[in-house]
């Protein structure tokens, strides 16, 4: 139990994330739910390709190169922030035209138009 | 506060948390990564293949450079998008 | 002579390298010529257009096409995949060549569409790059590299959706539809991960190998779920649709027929996943993902026929047309899918033939629907290019002066709800035939909400260009030609696969089906060595 | 925004230049230290958001324009996957790294197991186009989102 520690803080993070996406009215408080999300999502990643006792893979030219943690989780992470920046630019954005249209950042705006 | 909409959120909200703490709790332990057949590979001959010293910048630009490629597109779409949501739209 | 077999060799990789380029370029371009570079966008499209016909023609003749990225070396070094590769098999080329088609037409009709817009040189960059990230999605092998293009195709659309940002409604259904895919792609990203900390392993086939061999894990369970529920979200199927409709009917007409492409590539992937991945997997379990993907589909159908009757708005009416109809795909490829992932051993292909006939109807059916959905898109765009109105009461009369829109209209109509001469009458019959033989309640429902869509469009027939002559749309023209060949290269394919659907259910859509349901081929390049 | 107090100008004109450097710093040695293009392009673009806050946007919508900074990022786009094409035609792949191990430019043959700045093959320069991209790029973001609820103020 104690080992998977890390795996029920990317629990935690993905449920903060999701609770305030769901319940919060304000539209920023969504954006940020949204971005926790993305973190837990990120702290799952990373936690994957760590070895006990490994340090980070970068070759010093000793001979005897120590343990080394997985590289390929740190790629795939640094592409999801970018792609959290990317997706997080975008949402401000459409969220400073939709004050501009209403004045106001509740999510009733949103309000499907089924008329 | 516990209006209909409310209840199916927290329904769904629960049935996600879970889903992550199952698991959570079923992965393999933390620091033992059941298998590592394509990142030892990698470890063993960065060097070599792609001349660098720091593993992860040679997955990010050679082994996995696509994904890289597709990043770029990424910020330079997103880039695109704000700049063409806040341009004057009279002529 | 070698340009041909060195071009064909590297055409998977060009599909996508062309138009991406062509993305970086416009800017460029934009500040040389304006009129340049809405030609280079459509060369552009052209040229990757040439590059999927003719891995199509390799593809289709002689099995799945492999192509990694960064070296020429063989990667299956001690059966771990390192690099990314792209896998081409029928199926994955058949959705390309629907996405190509799309993307073509959109960027021919959007060049008197959007005239009269400014910031068409980020318009035509993003329409270029939503093309990428579809044939991206169509083409790759990987899952992450799925889910890199998963994204730009989202953060693209999403941008589009919202392109007239004076109008609150798009920007809007803008936000919802990049809520709803950031968090459909965040559980996407999870469950990649969850596989990743599982096999070690982000190539598809490499996944399906494991899988089969270590079996079915609780963990596999929970990314099976968590992927389904995720591509069956941006596929735009029923508990979580309700961004299509907004995004369809508050875009421009141009990007809602791309929008169409994006949503069946989720729809491929969710596929892909289903049948190919968990593919000798899946069928361990009793609970049988086909009746899900069943279910799904009739309350998908029905969501969307209900709603579509009471919409007074041209687009989201269509907008809600596309949703019955992907409710149909569902239908069709669930029906096939419980015979496939069905856990007694008697029951299997040979046995039940209708399945085979279900997932071909299905396929085919997903290639139809593009069609007729994105002519009916192209027609709503060209009367609110003419008439700058989209709510139904305001408009009437309008077959005097625009005739041959009229007459697409029409030919649309009678395709989308599946009258015989016309190419969603062949589609649609597959799918009543396969899914009498599994339940005869589905194809009974699946007939009447057909009759249902057929009823609504007479009635936006008969609203939008029939009746008494407005004074208001006295002066209404035609639309400008680019628009109409547009809409007269869709209706030309529809009354063709009309008119001939064996030649094309033959050698396009049966290859397809069948990649899709053994994936031995799909995996043959792995176990068989390069 | 407009400007700031003179204090905080004078400390922002002093801490820019050392925080570009950091960040190319960052981006050429991708290859060798902890970093690469994205990271040394996201420090560099911070130190250019720091003067835009700092002298307010005017002052640096008068400096630079938003076509410059799109036209820098499709060159830096442009470079990238110049070298992805360069790859296709020398390296036999699409992405290759065609110049590891060829003593061309960046690419000499690490030598007992430690690379330096020179045998990164096409690394560095991958690095380097991106992390012009994303300079250009996220000031872009930054600079167009500051002028456009500044317009909304005054």
């Amino acid at each position: 139990m104690i080992a998977n520690i890390p795996y029920l803080a990317v629990a935690g993070l993905i449920i903060i994330g999701l609770y305030t996406l769901l319940f919060k009215k304000n539209l920023i408080k969504m954006v940020i739910g949204i971005t926790i999300l993305e973190s837990g999502v990120n702290l799952f990643l990373i936690t994957l390709g760590y070895r006990m006792g490994s340090v980070a893979p970068i070759f010093t030219g000793n001979a005897d190169n120590p343990v080394m943690s997985y590289p390929v989780p740190q790629a795939l992470t640094l592409t999801s922030i970018v792609i959290g920046v990317a997706v997080l630019a975008l949402m401000l954005t459409l969220v400073i035209h939709i004050y501009r249209h209403h004045g106001s950042l509740h999510v009733s705006k949103l309000g499907g138009d089924d008329q | 506060m516990m209006n209909q909409r409310n209840i199916l959120a927290a329904a769904f909200l629960t049935i996600v948390a879970v889903f992550l703490v199952f698991s959570a709790l079923f992965m393999h332990p933390f620091g033992e990564p059941t298998s590592q057949a394509m990142d030892q590979y990698i470890i063993d001959n960065t060097v070599e293949e792609t001349g660098a010293n720091n593993g992860v910048t040679s997955v990010v630009f050679d082994y996995r450079g696509f994904d890289t490629l597709g990043e770029a597109t990424v910020l330079f779409t997103a880039v695109a998008s704000v700049v063409m949501l806040f341009r004057r739209l009279k002529k | 002579m070698n340009i041909v077999d060195m071009l064909l060799t590297h055409a998977p990789a060009l599909t996508i390298a062309i138009p991406l380029l062509g993305a970086f370029l416009t800017p460029l371009i934009s500040r040389v010529s304006e009129k340049g570079r809405n030609i280079f966008a459509i060369i552009t499209v052209g040229i990757t257009a040439l590059f999927v016909f003719l891995m199509a023609s390799e593809v289709l003749s002689n099995g799945p096409m492999t192509y990694v990225f960064g070296s020429t070396a063989a990667t299956v070094q001690q059966s771990t995949v390192i690099r990314i590769l792209f896998e081409v098999d029928a199926l994955s080329i058949f959705m390309a060549i629907i996405g190509i088609i799309l993307s073509f037409v959109a960027v021919v009709y959007s060049y008197a569409f959007m005239e009269k817009n400014t910031g068409l040189d980020k318009y035509y960059t993003l329409l270029l790059l939503m093309t990428t990230g579809m044939l991206g999605m169509m083409l790759t092998g990987d899952m992450f590299n799925f889910f890199v293009f998963l994204e730009i195709t989202s953060i693209a659309s999403a941008a589009l959706v919202a392109f007239w940002t004076n109008k609150a409604k798009a920007v809007e259904a803008g936000f919802k539809y990049i809520v709803i895919s950031t968090i459909g792609a965040l559980f996407v990203l999870f469950a990649i991960a969850l596989l990743y900390g599982q096999y070690d392993a982000l190539n598809m086939a490499k996944i399906a190998q494991s899988l089969g061999i270590s079996g079915f894990t609780f963990i596999d369970k929970i990314a099976l779920v968590l992927l389904i529920a995720a591509l069956a979200m941006k596929g735009g199927l029923a508990p979580m649709h309700m961004w299509l409709p907004d995004a369809y009917g508050r875009a421009p007409a141009s990007i809602s027929l791309l929008l169409v492409g994006a949503t069946q590539a989720s729809l491929y992937g969710l596929f892909r996943i289903v049948f190919t991945v968990y593919g000798d997997v899946i069928s361990l379990p009793s609970i049988s993902i086909g009746w899900i993907l069943v279910l799904l589909g009739l309350i998908t159908m029905l969501i969307g026929v209900i709603m579509a009757i009471i919409q007074t708005d041209f687009k989201r009416l269509i907008g809600y047309g596309a949703v019955a109809e992907l409710g149909y795909m569902a239908l069709a490829v669930g029906t096939g899918l419980t015979i496939v992932a069905n856990a007694d051993p008697n029951i299997t292909l040979e046995t039940a033939p209708f399945a085979m006939k279900a997932i071909t109807g299905g396929l085919f059916h997903v290639i139809n629907d593009a069609l007729d959905i994105g002519l009916l898109f192209l027609v709503a765009g060209a009367v609110y290019y003419a008439t700058k109105e989209t709510s139904l009461n305001k408009l009437g009369g309008l077959a005097r002066n625009m005739k041959y829109t009229t007459i697409f209209f029409i030919i649309g109509l009678l395709a989308v709800s599946g009258l015989p001469p016309f190419n969603g009458f062949a589609s649609k019959l597959l799918i009543y035939e396969s899914t009498y033989q599994l339940n005869p309640i589905l194809s009974i429902v699946a007939i009447l909400s057909s009759i249902l869509l057929l009823a609504i469009f007479v009635k936006v027939l008969h609203s939008v260009f029939l009746g008494p002559a407005l004074p208001k749309y006295e002066t209404v023209r035609e639309v400008p030609k680019s628009m109409l060949l547009a809409m007269a290269v869709i209706a030309g394919i529809i009354i063709v696969f009309g008119l001939f659907p064996q030649v094309i259910v033959t050698n396009l859509v049966e290859p397809a089906a069948n990649a899709l349901v053994n994936n031995s081929g799909y995996l043959q390049w792995l176990t068989g060595g390069f | 925004m407009k400007g700031m107090s003179s204090i905080v100008k004078t400390i922002a004109n002093i801490s820019f230049p050392i925080i570009t450097i950091y960040g190319l710093y960052i981006i050429a040695h991708g290859h060798l230290t902890p970093g690469g293009g994205f990271q040394g392009g996201a420090i560099v673009a911070s130190g250019l958001a720091l003067l835009a806050v700092a002298h307010g946007t005017s002052w640096v919508e008068s400096k630079v324009k938003e076509h410059d900074l799109s036209m820098l990022e499709s060159l830096g786009a442009l470079g990238f996957i110049g070298l992805a094409f360069l790859g296709l035609i020398m390296g036999g792949a699409f992405f290759s790294n065609f110049l590891a191990d060829t003593s061309m430019l960046f690419g000499a043959i690490p030598v007992d197991g430690a690379a330096n700045i020179n045998t990164g093959g096409t690394l560095p320069l991958m690095n380097f186009a991106v992390g012009l991209k994303v300079i250009a790029g996220l000031f872009a973001i930054v600079l167009v989102m500051a002028i456009a609820t500044n317009k909304e103020e005054d």
